[in-house]
């Protein structure tokens, strides 16, 4: 589903962020992605939608080259992809329920259907009630939890969330993996980079670590989770 | 889908105006600047062009004959002068023109009347239809005139004319100069002003297109709330146009009684009203269309 | 401190102006637009006064002479009429005014050097000095000299006064009422662009003031950045005038001949542009002013 | 240092967010503020700093009633407190070194000595070689301790700490937890809002628990984790 070959990103003229990247998830595949501050993680998510283009080398989403994708393309290849971001990306002047449906608006869906559809998935992250509130009025762990709604609404192919449990409390925590779980489950492909090393312990999946730019190694469940507290 | 999609935008456009009303606010108070100077400069330059036609309706032609024309041939000559020019001839009898003449003069007059014999000559006075009102064919049409038997000479106020014809072109001018610098420079505002209520928004249109909407998707609630901006400020300029005529044409026709404005309602005519909404459509398409254009580069 | 703070003052209010130009550049052409308009307004308005007070120049008063007034009379007249009104008076004979009829009334005229006595009586024409030009000083004098003993009848033309008065008034008026638009106008929208310009920048206010920023603290660069603006957009219009001015005054006076403007370099006064500087300083102050205050409830 | 008496927080109509708190945190201290999404720990910081004013009930800061305080007094209150945002709140156009000393310049801090104290703070958190970029090009874990250095770089007398390492690895949170420990050492009370249960378990200082806007509980370390995994 994902591929990348000998990809490097370089930011201007400075050392580059991500270097010699080789990768191949696998369709219906759950991995994580781990690492440092600053190793890459966010910089590498960013390289499959395409929100950063690489500077050499090969990204493949579902068997497509996107790095020789046109601009005008960039649209249909991001509609299959739910994004949890880091840094949330909500509209301050929307309600959570317009945030949610955002994603659903931009490929026509009907007034009625884009609502029924948001109040549904708000409802499994636990935040109905907080539908039509804006999203400055909700705590840290609130509007995380609108973000990965929002990037589950429209049944993406590919799930990329980028530290999706850093404001959540642990009891929550594992109410979001478990959705994350269910979600994969039933096909979507997921990626969750991450820092919490009970994540990683407890789910026991395959996690790729990134240090200073490069992959350094690829293990599973406590073992992974051993080299991070060390890191 | 697309019915679905319509529907998004125009509810976009509008909760975007609503809920955020003062950059809008602004966009429309500045397009409708723009269009209250384009509305005024129309009415001036009809203005101009109705007073200068009003003044050239004062042109005419005079033809002064020898002593001694006959009656049946001065009757004659006026009768081909009307023909002629297609204006309207009139002979004046030298009795009149001393009348005129004394009436004139005020005091120095009174002593004309007191003159045994009168020194004035017969004349015919020729009102002359507007496209002959111009220096050119008034030479020509004196020549040809000078050249008849029974003319003695030929006046029609080449020098009030000429002043005439250059006032009307330096007001023109400077209607066109003014017009140009307001427009000109609202123009620069008021795209100005629009992208800088959608760079208010830049981080909706990044979100936008981070979920998936293409270029177009997003340009088209900005197009519509251009146009929704340009057509509320053409209603609100020629609201203001007409509340400024009404309150300004009685008292400019005060001051200014002798030049006889036409009525405030006058001045407002349907075809300025469709021209002010065509352009104010225009103007907020084109200003979000430039302003979009500026900002979809995320 | 103090100067530490100044220092961060200036640092951040050009900061600000370099790191996001966009928005000063609307603010400045905004506030430029208004201070042309000003500059216009206040360059037509000296016109409309010189043009007004050259007219008023041709403002003569003629005292027409009884038949048989004997010369000394005449002249004792003038120089009691120059005395008086402060003026200058000149005596017309007979003679001179009916070269001058004749010539006024051109191929009608000839006629009446033909005539064998010279009907026209002595008068003596008075130039009057500008503070007896109005209408009713004007009244009261033709009163007074009409009372006099070899005084028949006293002309000063009342009409063409009474209408150049309707005129400079009109004119007056006019450019009041244009300028005071142009200015109510473009106020609207510089101090909404001022606004929305800090409002493009509410974040940092909320962050400053987050980590400890006092009101006054946060509004000195604003304020600062609205003067500088202010000064900017004066010499913007400054540069714009002169322009203009340079370019338009030699065009009008060779359309507008008659009326003698004078040159374009006198049209920009060192005062006109002291005054340009000081209302930008003044309206990019306030603008700032009442654009912080709405934006300073964080 | 900070006292809450009786203290109830209520946004509008809704449900108080923050309800009858008493609290009494001693000049010097070190305490963690733990409980779910949504429980009130932003809220009840907040007061703290005069971001929300209380419904009913008096705040003390210093001995001082804040609830008191008029508006042009709230800059001198804040200028003695450190906040770390929770949605950090850096300024985008700014660099990192003119983001952490906007709390110095506000005070009329000459220019050379805001850069020197930014940058040895930047130091400690490991974020020197940053001091001229742009926040936005900043990883997400980078952007958290520029907001840590910001609310450290006057030295104030209190700290407020809201989740401060959500977005840090597990050794970048243990250098940073020892941070703010060296900092409480020198005399400055701190509160920690925080998620994670093994930092509660490691540090084993006083940690109270909010829960839907009541303060539940008061344990240390292994105790006060317990009752957040359970929760
Ligand atoms: N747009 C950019 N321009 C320049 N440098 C950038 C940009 N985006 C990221 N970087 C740099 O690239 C490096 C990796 O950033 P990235 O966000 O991928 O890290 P990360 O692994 O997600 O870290 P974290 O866990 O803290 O979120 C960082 O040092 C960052 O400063
Ligand atoms: N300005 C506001 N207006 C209305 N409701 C608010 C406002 N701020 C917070 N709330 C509500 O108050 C509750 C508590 O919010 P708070 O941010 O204090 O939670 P928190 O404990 O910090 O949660 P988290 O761990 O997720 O950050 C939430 O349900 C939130 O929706
Ligand atoms: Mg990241
Ligand atoms: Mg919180």
């Amino acid at each position: 589903m994902i591929q990348m070959f000998h990809v490097t990103k370089a930011f201007g003229n400075d050392p580059p962020t991500l270097m010699d990247i080789n990768l191949d998830i696998q369709k219906g595949e759950f991995v994580f992605l781990t690492g440092p501050s600053g190793a890459g993680k966010t910089t590498l998510l960013k390289l499959v939608f395409l929100a950063e283009r690489a500077t050499r080398g090969q990204v493949l989403v579902s068997g497509r080259n996107v790095a020789r994708l046109r601009e005008s393309g960039i649209p249909y290849l991001r509609r299959n992809i739910g994004v949890v971001f880091q840094d949330f990306k909500l509209l301050p002047n929307r309600s959570v329920a317009e945030n949610v449906g955002f994603a659903l608006d931009v490929i026509g869906t009907p007034r009625e259907l884009v609502r029924q559809k948001a109040l549904k998935i708000l409802k499994r992250v636990g935040l109905e009630h907080k539908a039509n509130v804006l999203p400055p009025k909700l705590s840290g762990g609130e509007q995380q939890r609108v973000v990965i709604a929002r990037a589950l609404v429209n049944d993406p192919a590919i799930l990329l969330a980028d530290e999706p449990t850093g404001n959540l409390d642990p009891a929550l925590t594992v109410e979001i993996m478990d959705l994350l779980c269910d979600v994969n489950a039933r096909g979507t492909t997921v990626v969750v980079a991450t820092h919490d090393a009970s994540l990683i312990e407890r789910y026991h999946k395959r996690t790729l670590r990134l240090e200073r730019g490069t992959l350094v190694s690829e293990e599973r469940g406590a073992k992974a989770a051993l080299l991070m507290v060390q890191g | 889908m697309i019915a679905a999609k319509a529907s998004y935008f125009a509810r976009t456009a509008l909760g975007g105006m609503w809920r955020d009303p003062f950059v809008h606010v602004i966009a429309i108070a500045s397009l409708a600047i723009a269009l209250v100077g384009f509305g005024l400069a129309r009415i001036a330059g009809a203005q101009i062009d109705a007073l200068v036609s009003a003044l050239g309706g004062e042109v005419e032609l005079t033809v002064y004959l020898k002593d001694g024309t006959p009656a049946e041939e001065v009757k004659k000559l006026e009768a081909a002068l009307a023909q002629r020019t297609g204006g309207v001839a009139r002979t004046v009898s030298p009795a009149e023109a001393l009348g005129r003449l004394s009436e004139q003069l005020g005091p120095q007059g009174q002593a004309l009347t007191e003159l045994g014999a009168n020194p004035l000559p017969w004349s015919v006075e020729v009102t002359l239809p507007p496209q002959l009102r111009d220096l050119a064919s008034l030479q020509a049409l004196a020549q040809t005139l000078r050249a008849l038997t029974f003319v003695e000479a030929v006046d029609y106020g080449a020098d009030a004319l000429e002043r005439l014809a250059a006032l009307s072109k330096g007001l023109k001018l400077a209607s066109v100069v003014a017009f140009a610098i307001v427009f000109l420079t609202t123009i620069v505002v008021v795209s100005a002003t629009l992208q800088l209520a959608i760079y208010s928004r830049r981080e909706e249109i990044e979100i936008q297109k981070l979920v998936g909407a293409t270029n177009r998707f997003v340009r088209a609630p900005f197009l519509l709330e251009g146009m929704v901006q340009g057509l509320l400020s053409a209603v609100l300029a020629t609201l203001a146009l007409w509340a400024l005529v009404t309150w300004a044409a009685p008292r400019a026709a005060g001051m200014l009684g002798f030049l006889a404005l036409p009525k405030g309602s006058q001045l407002m005519s349907t075809r300025l009203m469709v021209e002010l909404l065509l352009l104010g459509l225009a103007m907020g398409l084109s200003g979000s269309v430039v302003a979009v254009r500026r900002f979809l580069r995320v």
